[in-house]
C-alpha cells in the first residue's frame, strides 16, 4: 500500500527469517524442502482463515466463529458427500460458509451488535449443531477425488499449499488493488467517513464477513480432505491462530491498517514455531511458554523496531515515543 | 462381577424416584458420546429417565452441574469426574444431601461413592505399551502422542506407557509430544516428528482419534503398516485401521458398554438393590486378530455406531 | 440547482433542534448561513447531505419533493459537502490522494482495478488548483490541521457539485489559504454552482455571500440580499442583541516576566527567545508551516526540544510530558479538539474537570461530586457552554459549545502560563466575546497567555504584543502601532513562495 | 455515570428479568433460594474475572490472559500452602497475580503490544508454566481454613457469593465514585486528551491489567477452595466467559463506557442460561445452540431496544437508526 506498510511486511519477514536461522541451525531437518513443506501445510488450514479474518480485522471488527464454521461446513459437507456425491456436497459446504458470513455480517451491521460477541455467539451456536448434526461422532469420507484436496500434490507441492498461495495471492490482489480493497481500508480506518463519503459500508463489512465464512469452508474442505474424517469439533481454538497470525502480520485491530501479505508471514511464524519445536522435541508442557514468548519476542521487534533503530541513530526523542505510541488511538476516530 | 467385594444399598432409593442426572467431563471426543449412547440406551430400556450434562472439561462448570443437580433433587448423581480430586467437593455435597452418587472413568479422591465403574487408565499405558513392544519384537525406535496436558487420562496413560515401555531395553522413545486428544493436531505433530526421526519404528497415540492423525501422517510417507501404531479407546476408525492392517493395536475400553453398565447400575441403585462399590473394567487389547470378534460383540451389545461398516 | 428547506424539524433526544426551518438556494448563489453555537447550523448541513433524516418537513429540488436517505443518495443530486468536523471527512491511514478519490464514484481511476498512478496525479493536479503542495501518497494522519482541511476543500471539488456546502471551513485555515478558497467558490458560482457557505467570521460573510440566512434557536431569523444588510443586523438576529464590542481588550501587562524561552530549538522551530509577562497576551504571526503550533507543543511537553531552555517566574523548568507542564502551571488548548482535546463519550462536566480532578479528591481519592458541579458549573456558566444537560456526552455537543468546553477545562486549571492555538475555532461572535473577556479575567489575574490565531483581526485585538515567525524562526517583533494586520503579513509572507 | 449508562444497566437487568421469568414458569425449581445461591456460586468465579475485565475494556485494551492467569495462581497457591501454609501461599497467589498484571500493563503500554496478542501470549505461557510447575498433576488441598473460603456460609449466603459482592461493591465504587475511576473512562475514550489533562495514561493502564490479575488470584483462591484442588488448567476458556458477560453487561469494546453493575447483570444472565439449561435437562449438545442464541437476543435487545421503542412510539426515521448507530464512533474522537 504505502511505505509504512511495506516496512511493516518487511518487519514480519525479518522476525521470519530469525526464527529460521535459529532452527537451521539448531536442526538438520529443519531447511529441507519437505520440512518447509510440511510447515505450509500444516499452517494451510489456519491460514486461509487469517485471510477472511484480515479483511474482517482490517474493517475493524472480528470473526471468533471462523472456527466453529470450519466444523460445521466440513461434517455437512462430509454427510452430503456421503449421501450425494462431490459436487453438491462442495456447494453445500460453500453454502453455509456464505450463509454464516451473512448472519455474522448482518449482526454486526443490521443488528448493531458488537461483532465479538456476536460472532462468539455463532460460535457457539455452530459448535452445538455440528455435534447436533453429528452426535459427536466423526464423519468419514472416502471420496478418492475429495481426498485429493488434501492429500494429493502438483508438481510436488501439496494441494492445500497451492490452494494457500492462490488464496493469498487473489485476496491480496482485491484488497491491495480495488475499489473494495480501498472501501474495506477506509471503513476500518473511518467508517463514519467513509458512510459520509457515500461508501455503502455496511455492505462492505457484510461481505469480508462472507469472504471469511467461504474460506472458513474452504478450510474445512482442506482438513477433512487431509484427515479423511470430517469432525464436528476440527476447528475449535482455530480463531485465535488465525487472529494472532493476522495482527502478528502487523494488522491493527484498531482498523484501518494491514496486508495479507503480512498475515502470510504471521501465519508463517506460527506454523514454524510449532514445528521447530517438534524437531527439537521440546517438552510438551513448555512448548506453550516457548510460543508464547517467540510471539512476544516477535510482535514486540515489530512494533519497536523503529524505535529501537532510532535509539541507535539518536534521532528520537521522548516525545516521538509518546506521539507514536497515540498513532493508533487518534486512529480510531 | 470381577470388582472389589463390598457391596451397598442406594440409601433413600425406596422414595420411589426414577431419574438420574449424568455429568460428563466431555462430549467433544467420540469416546465419551459414545458412554453417552451406550447409557441412554440402557435407560431407556430400563425406564429410567437420564438427564445428560457436558462439563466441557471444566472442574469449575462439573462442580457447578452437580450443584444444580442435587437442588435438584435428581435420585442418583452420576459422575464422570474431570479430574478425581477436584470431583470430591461435588460427591460431598451429593452425601450431606443424601442423594446416593456413583462415578465411572475416573474415581473422585474422596467423599462416600455409592459405587464406582470404570477403566484403568494406567493400565491402559502399560498394555498399549505391551502391545507396541510385542509388535516391535522388543527393540525400536517409538515416539508418543500425548493428550491434553493436565488430564487425568492423559496423565494416567502416559505414566502407565512410560513406565511399562521402560521395561523394553531395546526400545528408546525418541519423541514425546502433545497433540491434545485433537485428530487435526496429531497429524501435524506426527508429520513432524517424522520430519525430525524419520526412522521411526513404533508410535503410540494416547487415544485413537490421535493414531488417525498419526496415521494420515504416515500414510502421507507411504509408512503406513510399516511403522507399528497403537492407540488405545477403540473407536470404529481404529477398529477399521486395525482389519486393514495399518495399525497394530488398540487398547479398547468399550465406551457403550461402559454405558450401558453406568445406566444399568443407576437403575439397580434407585430400585434398592445391592450394588458393588468398586468395579474396574479392563480394557481388552484388540489386534488384527481378534478384531472382527469385537466387532461382533458391539454389535451384540447394540453399539452399531462404534463398528466400521466393514466389519458389520 | 435550485433547493429549498421547507418547514424542517428535527429532534435528538428531548433536544428540538431545528423548529420549522425553510429557506431557498438559487443556482449560482453563494448564501451564508451564521447562527449562534448550537443554533442547528450543521444539524442543516447534514440533512442536506443526507447524514441525518428531518424528523418532518420537506427537501424540494428544482421543484420536486426527495428523499435524501443517505448520503448516496445526496451525492446523486451532486450534493458535497465539507463537514465541520475533519473526523467525519477523512482517513488517517489512507494517503492524501485515496482520500480524496475515495468513491470515485464515477469510476475514473478503473471500474474493479484501481490505477494508482493516474489517481495520484490527479489529486496533484487537483491540490494544485488550490495552490497547496503535498506529497499526495503520504498519509493524512501526518498532515496538520490546516493541510487536512485543504485536503478536504480539495476532496469536495474532485466531483463537479451542483450544491457544496462549507460548514466553516476557514476556521482552521489562514488569510492566504482562505483566500484561495474564496476564488474556488467564487469560481463555482460563477459555473452556476449553488453553495450554502457556514462561517462565524463576519468579514468572510460579507466578502463572499449573495444572501445571509441567520439561524437562532432552530428558526430562520433573518434572511436578506447581502447589500440591505449590516453586520450590526446579522449580529443582533444571532444573539438577540447588538454586541457593541467584538473586542473588549483590557490591558493588564506587567513587568513581571513569567515564561521566557531561551534559544529553544525543535523539530519546526529554531532558536527562539520570547518573553511573556504576567497580565500579557503574546501573540504568534505567521503562515501554515512556520513553526508555531509545533512552538506551542514543545512547551507543553507534546514535542521533543533538543535546545535551548525555558525558565518560569524565573526558575528553569524541564517539560517533557503534558503532566510535567501542568504542574508547572502550564496550560496547552489544542487545536485539534476531537482529537486531542475532548474525551467524546465522557460528560460535558467530567470534561471540564478533568485537569483539576485533584482539587475534588482526598487522599482517599474519592471525588466530591458536588463541589466539582458547583465549579464546573459556574465554568461553563461564564463561557456559556450550551448544553442541555451538564451530565450530556460533550461529543454531542455542537461544535462551538465542545471548543467552549475544552476552553472551561483550561480555565478551570487555574493556569500560570496559557497556550493558545487557535482558542475561539469554530465559535460564535457572542461566545468568542466572551472568551475574550475571560482571556481578561486571567490576564487580570496576572496569567500569561500565548495566543496562536490564524484569525488576523482577533490576533490583532486581543494581543499586547505580537511576534511573528517565518520558517520556525521569530522575524520580528512587534509593538503599541506597529500590532496590525498588515505588517504582521508583511513580515510572515516576506521571502515566502 | 450518566443517565444513558443508567438506561443501559437497566436495559441489561431487563434481560435478567425476561430470562429468569421464563425460568420461574418453565422449572419450579429454579425460583428457591437454594438456586439462586447456587446461581451464585457458579457465576461468582467468571464473575471475578469480569471485574477486571471490565476496567481494562473500558480502557480500550482487552486481557486475554486472566484464565490462564487464575490456573496459574492457583497452583502456586496450592503448593505454597502444602509446604509453607495459609498465609504465605494467599500472599504468593497475590503475589503472581500483581506479576502477570505488571508484565501485561507493561507489554501493553511500554512495549506498545496490542493488548489482544500481548495477552494471548502470556495466556500461552502461564498455561505452559502451570503444567510444568505441576507436571500436569492437580494440586490436592486439605487446608481446612482455605477451604472455607469456597465452601462455608456466612449467615447462609456462601463465601464466594459474599466476596463477589463486596468485590463489585468496592471496584464498582472506585470506578463510579472515584478520581482513578475518572482517569479510567477518560483514558479509555480519548487516550490522547486524557494525556493532554495530565493524566498518566500509561499508568492507567498497567494498574488497571493489576487489578485484572489479582482478582484473577481471588478467583483462583474461591475455585481451588471450592473444589480442594487446584487444577493446572483450571482456568482454560474462562477468559471468553468474562469478556461475554462485560459484553452483554453494556461495556463497549472501543472503551470509554460500561459500568460493574452491568458487568454484574451480564455474568447472572450467563449463570442462569447455563443453570436453566440444565434445570430443564436441555441436551447438552443443544446447550451450546441455546446459549449463543440466547446471548444474541440479549445483546440485540441491549442494542436496539431504542430503536425498537421508537418504532413503537413512531418518532424516529431511518436516519436516526444510522446516527445512533454512529454515536460510539463519533464519541470515541
Ligand atoms: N448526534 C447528536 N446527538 C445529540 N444532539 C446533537 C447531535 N448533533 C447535534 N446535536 C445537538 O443539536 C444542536 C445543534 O447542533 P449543530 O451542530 O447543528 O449546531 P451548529 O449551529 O452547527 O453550532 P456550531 O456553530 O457550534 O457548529 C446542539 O444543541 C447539539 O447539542
Ligand atoms: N503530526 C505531524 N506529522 C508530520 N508533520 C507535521 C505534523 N504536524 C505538523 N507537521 C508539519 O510541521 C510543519 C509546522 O507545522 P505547524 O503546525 O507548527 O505550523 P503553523 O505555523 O502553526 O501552522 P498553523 O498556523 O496552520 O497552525 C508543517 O509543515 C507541518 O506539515
Ligand atoms: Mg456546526
Ligand atoms: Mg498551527
Amino acid at each position: 500500500m504505502n511505505l509504512k506498510s511495506l516496512a511493516s511486511r518487511l518487519r514480519a519477514v525479518w522476525m521470519l527469517l530469525l526464527v529460521g536461522i535459529i532452527l537451521t541451525i539448531a536442526s538438520p531437518v529443519f531447511l529441507t524442502s519437505t520440512n518447509l513443506l510440511n510447515v505450509g501445510l500444516a499452517t494451510s488450514v489456519a491460514a486461509l482463515l487469517a485471510v477472511g479474518q484480515t479483511y474482517v480485522i482490517i474493517l475493524a471488527e472480528i470473526d471468533l466463529s471462523v472456527g466453529a464454521a470450519l466444523g460445521f461446513s466440513a461434517v455437512v459437507t462430509a454427510q452430503i458427500l456421503r449421501s450425494d456425491g462431490l459436487l453438491p456436497a462442495l456447494a453445500a459446504g460453500v453454502a453455509v460458509g456464505v450463509a454464516v458470513g451473512l448472519i455474522n455480517g448482518l449482526l454486526v451491521t443490521k443488528a448493531r451488535m458488537p461483532s465479538f460477541i456476536a460472532t462468539l455467539a455463532t460460535m457457539s451456536v455452530l459448535g452445538g449443531l455440528s455435534l447436533q448434526l453429528t452426535s459427536g461422532n466423526p464423519v468419514a469420507v472416502t471420496d478418492y477425488t475429495f481426498q485429493g484436496i488434501g492429500q494429493n500434490r502438483l508438481a510436488g507441492i501439496p494441494v492445500p499449499v497451492l490452494i494457500m498461495l492462490v488464496v493469498f495471492a487473489v485476496f491480496g490482489f482485491v484488497l491491495a488493488r480495488t475499489r473494495y480493497g480501498r472501501f474495506v481500508y477506509a471503513t476500518g480506518d473511518n467508517a463514519e467517513a467513509a458512510r459520509l463519503s457515500g461508501i455503502r459500508t455496511q455492505r462492505v463489512k457484510v461481505l469480508a464477513f462472507v469472504i471469511s465464512g467461504v474460506l472458513a469452508a474452504l478450510a474445512g474442505f482442506i482438513l477433512t480432505a487431509r484427515l479423511s474424517t470430517a469432525e464436528p469439533t476440527a476447528g475449535t481454538g482455530l480463531e485465535l491462530e488465525a487472529i494472532a497470525a493476522v495482527i502478528i502480520g502487523g494488522t491493527s485491530l484498531a482498523g484501518g491498517r494491514g496486508t495479507l501479505l503480512g498475515t502470510l508471514v504471521g501465519a508463517l511464524v506460527l506454523g514454524v514455531i510449532d514445528n521447530g519445536m517438534n524437531l527439537l522435541d521440546v517438552s510438551p508442557f513448555l512448548q506453550d511458554v516457548v510460543k508464547g514468548l517467540v510471539i512476544l519476542l516477535a510482535v514486540f521487534l515489530d512494533r519497536n523496531l523503529d524505535a529501537l533503530r532510532g535509539l541507535v541513530t539518536r534521532r528520537s526523542g521522548p516525545g516521538d515515543a509518546a506521539s507514536s505510541s497515540t498513532t493508533p488511538e487518534l486512529a480510531r476516530q | 462381577s470381577r470388582g472389589g467385594g463390598s457391596t451397598a444399598t442406594g440409601g433413600k432409593a425406596a422414595s420411589g424416584k426414577k431419574d438420574a442426572t449424568m455429568i460428563m467431563s466431555t462430549l467433544n471426543n467420540p469416546f465419551f458420546v459414545s458412554v453417552k449412547n451406550g447409557a441412554q440406551a440402557q435407560s431407556a430400556k430400563q425406564g429410567l429417565k437420564l438427564a445428560v450434562q457436558n462439563a466441557d472439561n471444566s472442574d469449575a462448570t462439573a462442580l457447578n452441574l452437580s450443584t444444580t443437580a442435587i437442588s435438584k433433587q435428581v435420585g442418583v448423581l452420576i459422575l464422570d469426574p474431570v479430574s478425581s480430586q477436584s470431583a470430591t467437593s461435588a460427591v460431598n455435597q451429593a452425601n450431606s444431601s443424601n442423594i446416593p452418587v456413583m462415578a465411572f472413568d475416573r474415581k473422585p479422591s474422596g467423599g462416600k461413592l455409592t459405587c464406582f465403574v470404570g477403566y484403568d487408565a494406567v493400565e491402559a499405558g502399560r498394555n498399549a505399551a505391551d502391545a507396541l513392544a510385542k509388535s516391535l519384537d522388543g527393540k525400536g525406535k517409538v515416539a508418543e502422542i500425548q493428550g491434553i496436558l493436565g488430564t487425568n487420562v492423559a496423565q494416567d496413560r502416559s505414566k502407565g506407557f512410560e513406565e511399562e515401555i521402560a521395561k523394553y531395553k531395546g526400545i528408546t522413545v525418541v519423541a514425546k509430544q502433545s497433540a491434545g486428544f485433537d485428530r487435526a493436531k496429531a497429524l501435524n505433530v506426527m508429520t513432524n516428528v517424522l520430519q525430525a526421526h524419520s526412522d521411526i519404528d513404533g508410535v503410540y497415540a494416547a487415544n485413537d482419534e490421535m493414531a488417525m492423525g498419526a496415521l494420515s501422517a504416515l500414510k502421507a510417507r507411504n509408512l503406513a503398516g510399516k511403522v507399528e501404531l497403537v492407540g488405545n479407546d477403540g473407536i470404529s476408525d481404529a477398529l477399521a485401521a486395525i482389519a486393514s492392517g495399518q495399525m497394530a493395536a488398540t487398547n479398547a475400553e468399550s465406551p457403550y458398554a461402559l454405558g450401558q453398565k453406568v445406566s444399568s447400575l443407576a437403575s439397580d441403585i434407585l430400585a434398592g438393590k445391592q450394588v458393588d462399590t468398586e468395579e474396574t473394567l479392563h480394557g481388552k487389547l484388540i489386534t488384527k486378530d481378534n478384531v472382527k470378534e469385537y466387532a461382533k460383540y458391539l454389535v451384540g451389545l447394540g453399539d452399531t455406531a462404534d463398528v466400521p461398516s466393514s466389519l458389520r | 440547482m435550485r433547493i429549498e428547506l421547507a418547514d424542517v424539524h428535527k429532534s435528538f433526544g428531548d433536544n428540538h433542534v431545528l423548529r420549522g426551518v425553510g429557506f431557498q438556494i438559487a443556482p449560482g448563489e453563494v448564501l451564508a448561513m451564521a447562527g449562534e453555537n448550537g443554533a442547528g447550523k450543521s444539524t442543516i448541513t447534514r440533512i442536506v447531505s443526507g447524514a441525518h433524516q428531518p424528523d418532518s418537513g420537506r427537501i424540494l429540488i428544482d421543484g420536486t419533493p426527495v428523499v435524501l436517505k443517505d448520503p448516496q443518495a445526496a451525492m446523486a443530486h451532486g450534493i458535497e459537502v465539507i463537514y465541520q468536523e475533519f473526523q467525519q471527512n477523512l482517513f488517517p491511514h489512507l494517503s492524501v490522494a485515496e482520500n480524496m478519490y475515495v468513491l470515485d464514484r464515477e469510476r475514473r481511476f478503473g471500474r474493479v482495478l484501481v490505477a494508482k498512478r493516474r489517481m495520484v496525479e490527479a489529486a496533484e493536479a487537483a491540490l494544485q488548483k488550490l495552490d497547496v503542495h503535498l506529497d499526495v501518497r503520504r498519509p493524512v494522519s501526518g498532515l496538520n490541521v490546516a493541510e487536512r482541511q485543504m485536503v478536504e476543500i480539495a476532496k469536495a471539488m474532485t466531483h463537479e457539485p451542483s450544491l457544496l456546502i462549507l460548514d466553516e471551513p476557514t476556521a482552521a485555515l489562514d488569510e492566504r489559504e482562505s483566500e484561495r478558497l474564496f476564488t474556488q467558490v467564487r469560481r463555482l458560482r460563477d459555473a452556476g454552482v449553488s453553495v450554502i457557505y457556514i462561517s462565524h467570521r463576519m468579514d468572510e460573510v460579507f466578502d463572499l455571500a449573495d444572501r445571509i440566512v441567520v439561524l437562532r434557536d432552530g428558526r430562520v431569523t433573518l434572511d436578506d440580499a447581502v447589500e440591505d444588510l449590516e453586520t450590526r443586523q446579522v449580529v443582533t438576529a444571532m444573539v438577540g442583541e447588538g454586541v457593541d464590542d467584538f473586542y473588549p481588550k483590557e490591558r493588564n501587562a506587567t513587568d513581571q516576566v513569567v515564561l521566557e524561552t531561551d534559544g529553544v530549538t525543535g523539530p519546526d522551530f529554531h532558536g527562539v527567545d520570547v518573553q511573556v509577562r504576567a497580565g500579557e497576551v503574546l501573540g504568534i504571526g505567521g503562515v501554515v508551516g512556520c513553526g508555531r503550533s509545533t512552538l506551542l507543543r514543545a512547551l507543553f511537553g507534546l514535542e521533543p526540544m533538543t535546545g535551548g531552555s525555558v525558565t518560569i517566574d524565573g526558575s528553569p523548568v524541564r517539560v517533557r510530558s503534558p503532566r510535567e507542564a501542568i504542574e508547572s502551571r502550564i496550560a496547552y488548548l489544542s487545536p485539534d479538539r476531537q482529537a486531542e482535546g475532548l474525551c467524546g463519550a465522557l460528560s460535558v462536566e467530567a470534561n471540564v474537570s478533568l485537569a483539576s480532578l485533584h482539587r475534588f479528591t482526598g487522599v482517599s481519592g474519592v471525588v466530591r461530586r458536588a463541589g466539582e458541579r458547583t465549579e464546573t458549573g459556574a465554568v461553563m456558566t461564564d463561557l456559556r457552554v450550551r448544553a442541555a444537560s451538564p451530565a450530556m456526552a460533550v461529543g454531542s455537543l455542537s461544535g462551538g459549545n465542545q471548543q467552549k468546553a475544552l476552553f472551561a477545562k483550561w480555565v478551570m486549571a487555574g493556569p500560570r502560563v496559557l497556550l493558545m492555538d487557535e482558542p475561539t475555532r469554530g465559535v460564535d461572535v457572542g461566545a468568542k466575546t466572551e472568551i475574550y473577556r475571560i482571556i481578561n479575567k486571567l490576564t487580570a489575574d496576572g496569567v500569561a497567555v500565548v495566543l496562536v490565531s490564524s484569525d488576523l483581526p482577533e490576533l490583532v485585538a486581543m494581543s499586547d504584543r505580537v511576534v511573528v515567525m517565518r520558517e520556525g524562526r521569530i522575524v520580528t517583533e512587534l509593538t503599541g502601532d506597529r500590532v496590525n494586520e498588515q505588517s504582521i503579513l508583511e513580515h510572515a509572507l516576506v521571502g515566502a513562495a
